[in-house]
């Protein structure tokens, strides 16, 4: 089962989002924003970071990169697709996700755990998860303000406590399938103990299983 | 050819930039805002003489990247 | 090309009569004696490019000539020194073939211009400083001050500090994982903005900032090169602020964090695949360093041509290119056969790339513009050739008044009221608005983050994991530099050792006023000779710093304020690394250190209740620091106190609050005399220690030979402390708001630019 | 009253948002564009009906927080 964790100029979290997978026992390789082919890629991770140094709006330009087309391919296949914060962004803009992400609602950036809460457990993030389990992942965003006036996007998980004004409190969305899921929060930074929290695990053990059941 | 581009964003979508700013002045003491918006303005030099030809393109540019139809409308205006 | 400088007479700068303020060396910031050396360098007048070249990198900034004479002092040797001062940063040995590459460096004029992109620029500087070493960036901190926040200005220079260091950090993906704030008058118009970064790399990937052989190829990678801050870190940083404000404004630099992501990823690329000799970033001075300095290094000299450098403002004169600071550059020195496969790593970073010279023998520096020889200089001149001024250095006669002004008490004062003073002093209160800004979790390594006494970085996939911390303490190092110096070091030695690691080399920055002013060059020797003695005390080498004199606005000096960043190793990793957080209800609290400590002079008791600075701080004593370092060391190693935190600002008494707040469990304490509760002597800290340990820590502690006992315990809902019967106490809740609503609710006010 | 303020990047100032825009608008296969800036405008509402004291007014808004003097110039629009 072999993720592809995709590598725009300016993503920053792909070594750690490799790195976490890895910890699953995952296959996880890094692709250049270039490559047109997918192929033998069982799901996509869209990691964190600022794709084109956020300019204009943050994931317009990385939307456009060659390798977006296959990631829709494969979203449209029903292969799981993340985006993680930034990857989030990436996934809006694409409209693979519903809505948008515009600055936090006191325009700082926020680098802290934040407690979130599970509301749907039928998505390639939240499969291994309890319905209302709650967990203490870091946020690290400046654009994590969710605005959907479709009114049409599932959220997946809500924070317990609004931080940065995201509408329903939706920290993360997912597609009508299910196998398209964009998250704020880092699940990769909540891995161990050591670093304050292993919440993100069941997370990613969900997108890693659910590799398995890719038509 | 210089073309302006006016992105506005959709007023149903909230602003927290254009709020901020509007507490800020009135902090300042201006009480006579009553409210502030804040756009993008983008500033373009393009070939061509065709005016139209020119403002279908960057028409195109706004639709496909300069802006978000789920946030924003954009106005191309020529010269 | 032609090869023949112009005849002297058709541009050489002969610079008006004697003594015209407005002779463009003067306006360049070149005194005359300066400009009659260049003359006697060059045995003839010099071209426009050529004066330019001289005036900045002989600027007080590039060419330390003020300092220079006193950084000697530093020891900068030990076994585990890889690369000490001289280079772009300092490098050490941390074993199993893994190397450490740090570096302090300041940005306080430019942010001072442009509170955003001052620091965010300064943050681009720091890094590349480290990944010209060739390291990978893994960390940074920032050590900032202020003018108290009650000023609007104040407000918008803070809050565009943080953003810019936030918005620059973060983008380019490097954590920022520890700093200081602090606030004070001295600083108002003259803010200080100082970053470090630290680097991990393997020792064979290690590069320099040399030139290589005759014939190798000079690179200039990153981005193209505009009119942006000409002039600017080092004409800036050479004068003082009110003339900066005034006239240096159009020198603004903009920092593009997005490019430098792409810079670092395409230099390691670089190096991973050995396609360089040596790389020399563009900081201050532009092209003008360098192209010199790498070259003077390898005693080589160089062709260069600035037709081929990529430009992004037409029509830009010789000088203009020479002199312009554009961020995100790079120059490197590559061997011929390799120059097609660095171009091609750059193409694929999305980077611009240009051979822009040819590094040769006889050390001369040669500059072609528009097809001719517009600049031709001794490379080393430029360098070495700098002036070194011996400045005239005197005691300030307001000493003795200084430390013969102490306050005597006749009453205890209101100790609750004066620990919630202290708490809500933004120098001394929760920082958190400011960290948690900043990226500091990327990299999975951060074990230890802000808000505790030192960063603790694990190097991946390794048992070791780097301790490193960052003291400053103005108001102490004004009332007496040398001891002030050698405290900054024991502190941050100790903080260091607070997580475990054995502290292993220092960086410093020396932010201090107008050099030109005999007792600002007496208060820079002496604080030189006090981080020397104390380094030489724990055997620590200085691997490297940066200076920033003229912080003085209006004639008014900032405190004498060193910056002391103290790198260590803690290998094995400690299982749990202390915390300030896990202070346990039913916990002893130790302390460790001299226990009856009483002087206040410099203290944040003394700021905050009664707004006095006076007396003396007490002398630092070597045994005791290295005892405190040992026993700080073993507690963390053998896992036996889950939270510690040394004593310093606001003394014992914060030190147990910040503890208390971050666990969220109260404490008692018992004292003798009040001043106890205040004094910020140094070599000491306290640990929450379960009872069942007592033993064992009071054998340790004696083994080391160093002063412990518990002086309270965890546990209520209170910060109590108490003498024979007299209870003094502070609502754990009340505190803790009033610790971290300090800065936010300051902050909420408007600013103003 | 309506005000739109203009900001304006001073042309010396580099601007990387319009230099990626303008790759991006390049690789997006739009060679016909030579220059892209980015600016800012600021929609404020204002109360007040003499137009000179309200575009004083404005103009020191500028100077105190919309604008930043060391980057950028500003243009006062009534109505
Ligand atoms: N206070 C100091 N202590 C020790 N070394 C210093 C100090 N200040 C500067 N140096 C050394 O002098 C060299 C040049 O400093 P600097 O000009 O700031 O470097 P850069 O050109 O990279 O900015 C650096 O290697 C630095 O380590
Ligand atoms: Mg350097």
């Amino acid at each position: 089962m072999r993720i592809a964790v995709v590598v725009f100029p300016g993503t920053n979290c792909e070594r750690d989002t490799v790195r976490a997978l890895t910890m699953l026992g995952a296959e996880a390789e890094l692709v250049w924003h270039r490559e047109t082919d997918l192929e033998g890629f069982h799901g996509v991770v869209l990691p964190g970071g600022f794709a084109h140094g956020d300019y204009l709006r943050t994931g317009a330009v990385a939307r456009f990169s060659p390798v977006m087309t296959e990631v829709m391919r494969m979203a449209a296949a029903g292969a799981p697709v993340l985006g993680i914060c930034n990857g989030f962004q990436i996934l809006c803009e694409a409209g693979l996700l519903p809505g948008a992400l515009i600055p936090n609602r006191d325009l700082a950036f926020i680098c802290r755990h934040v407690e979130v809460e599970v509301t749907d457990t039928s998505t390639v993030l939240t499969a291994t998860a309890i319905p209302g389990q709650r967990m203490r992942l870091p946020l690290n965003s400046y654009e994590g303000n969710w605005v959907d006036p479709s009114k049409t996007g599932r959220i997946v998980a809500r924070y317990v406590d609004d931080p940065n004004g995201s509408q329903g409190r939706a920290a993360a969305v997912a597609n009508e399938a299910g196998n398209v899921v964009g998250i704020m929060p880092h699940p990769e930074r909540a891995m161990e103990a050591l670093l304050g929290s292993e919440d993100g695990r069941v997370l990613l053990e969900g997108f890693t299983s659910s590799l398995a059941s890719v038509p | 050819m210089r073309v302006t581009v006016n992105i506005t964003r959709r007023p149903e979508i909230s602003d927290p930039q254009g709020t901020t700013v509007k507490r800020a002045l009135r902090d300042l003491g201006y009480s006579s805002v009553d409210d502030v918006r804040i756009d993008r303005t983008i500033h373009l030099e393009v070939e061509g003489d065709d005016p139209e030809a020119v403002r279908e393109t960057v028409s195109d540019m706004c639709r496909r990247l300069l802006a978000n139809p789920v946030l924003e409308d954009f106005e191309v205006v020529l010269g | 090309m032609t090869d023949q400088l112009l005849a002297p007479e058709e541009d050489a700068y002969i610079p008006e009569r004697e003594g015209d303020p407005d002779a463009v060396h003067r306006l360049l910031g070149m005194t005359d004696e300066e400009f009659a050396e260049v003359k006697s360098i060059l045995g003839r007048a010099p071209r426009p490019a050529e004066l330019a070249m001289y005036s900045v990198m002989w600027s007080e900034h590039c060419s330390y000539k003020s300092s220079r004479v006193h950084l000697g002092r530093f020891p900068s040797a030990a076994p585990w020194v890889v690369v000490g001062p001289g280079e772009n940063a300092g490098v050490v040995d941390i074993g199993d073939g893994w190397l450490a590459a740090i570096r302090i460096e300041s940005h306080n004029h430019p942010s001072f211009v442009e509170p955003y992109q001052g620091a965010a620029t300064g943050v681009g500087g720091i890094l590349r400083d480290i990944f010209t070493m060739g390291a990978r960036p893994v960390a940074l901190w920032d050590q900032i001050r202020f003018g108290p926040l009650d000023e609007p200005y104040n407000r918008y220079l803070f809050s565009g500090v943080v953003s810019g260091i936030a918005g620059y950090g973060n983008a380019v993906g490097v954590p920022t994982v520890g700093g200081e704030v602090a606030f004070a008058d001295r600083y108002s118009d003259n803010p200080l903005v100082n970053v470090m970064c630290l680097g991990i790399l393997r020792r064979e990937d290690l590069v320099l900032g040399t030139a290589g052989p005759d014939g190798s190829i000079a690179v200039l990678l990153g981005a193209s090169t505009g009119r942006d801050g000409i002039g600017g870190a080092s004409v800036l940083a050479s004068a003082s602020f009110d003339d900066a404000a005034a006239t240096k404004r159009p020198s603004v630099q903009v920092g593009d964090p997005f490019t430098e992501k792409k810079l670092i990823e395409a230099c390691l690329e670089l190096y991973r695949n050995k396609l360089v000799l040596g790389v020399q970033d563009l900081g201050a001075a532009g092209l003008s360093c360098a192209t010199s300095e790498p070259a003077a290094r390898a005693g080589m000299g160089m062709k260069v041509d600035l037709d081929s450098v990529p430009c992004r403002e037409e029509g830009m004169t010789a000088a203009e290119m020479l002199m312009s600071e554009s961020q995100e550059r790079m120059m490197a020195f590559v061997d011929p056969s390799k120059v097609d496969q660095v171009l091609a790593i750059a193409e694929k970073w999305e980077i611009e790339a240009a051979v822009v010279g040819t590094v040769t023998d006889g050390g001369s520096l040669d500059v072609y513009h528009g097809g001719e020889l517009i600049a031709q200089l001794p490379a080393a001149s430029l360098t070495e050739g700098a002036p070194k001024l011996e400045r005239p250095l005197g005691e300030p006669h307001w000493m003795e008044d200084l430390w013969g002004n102490t306050l005597t008490f006749v009453t205890p004062p209101d100790i609750a009221d004066a620990l919630l003073r202290l708490l809500d002093d933004p120098s001394l209160a929760s920082p958190a608005w400011v960290y948690e800004q900043y990226d500091h979790m990327l990299n999975l390594d951060t074990l230890v983050g802000p808000g505790n006494d030192a960063a603790l970085i694990r190097v991946e996939g390794t048992d070791k994991a780097l301790s490193v911390s960052t003291d400053g303490n103005g108001p102490v190092c004004h009332l007496d530099p040398r001891r002030g110096g050698a405290r900054l070091v024991y502190e941050s030695a100790l903080n260091v050792a607070l997580n475990g690691a054995h502290p292993l080399a220092v960086v410093d920055n020396l932010n201090f006023g107008n050099p030109e002013k005999p007792e600002i060059m007496w208060q820079f020797r002496e604080t030189i000779e006090g981080i020397s003695e104390a380094c030489e005390a724990l055997n620590l080498p200085v691997v490297g710093g940066n200076v920033s004199f003229y912080n003085e606005t209006d004639g008014v000096d900032i405190y004498p304020t060193p910056i002391v960043g103290t790198l260590g190793l803690a290998e094995p990793i400690p299982e749990n690394p202390p915390r300030h957080d896990r202070a346990v209800d039913g916990m002893d609290l130790w302390l460790f250190g001299p226990q009856h400590a009483i002087n206040l002079a410099g203290s944040a008791f003394e700021e905050t209740t009664f707004g006095h600075l006076g007396g003396r701080p007490s002398a630092p004593d070597s045994t005791m620091a290295k005892a405190a370092i040992e026993m700080a060391k073993s507690l963390a190693a053998r896992g036996l106190a889950p939270a510690v935190h040394d004593l310093s600002d606001g003394g014992l008494a914060v030190a147990i609050a910040e503890i208390a707040i971050a666990s969220g469990v109260g404490a008692v304490v018992e004292y003798r005399d009040w001043r106890e509760l205040f004094s910020e002597d140094p070599h000491r800290f306290i640990a929450a220690v379960s009872p069942d340990q007592a033993g064992t820590v009071a054998e340790l502690a004696a083994e080391i030979g160093i002063p412990a006992q518990p002086v309270g315990t965890f546990g209520g809902t209170e910060i109590a402390f108490s003498r024979s019967g007299r209870r003094a106490a502070v609502d754990l809740g009340l505190a803790a708001s009033t610790y971290r609503n300090a800065i936010p609710r300051r902050i909420q006010a408007p600013l103003e630019h």
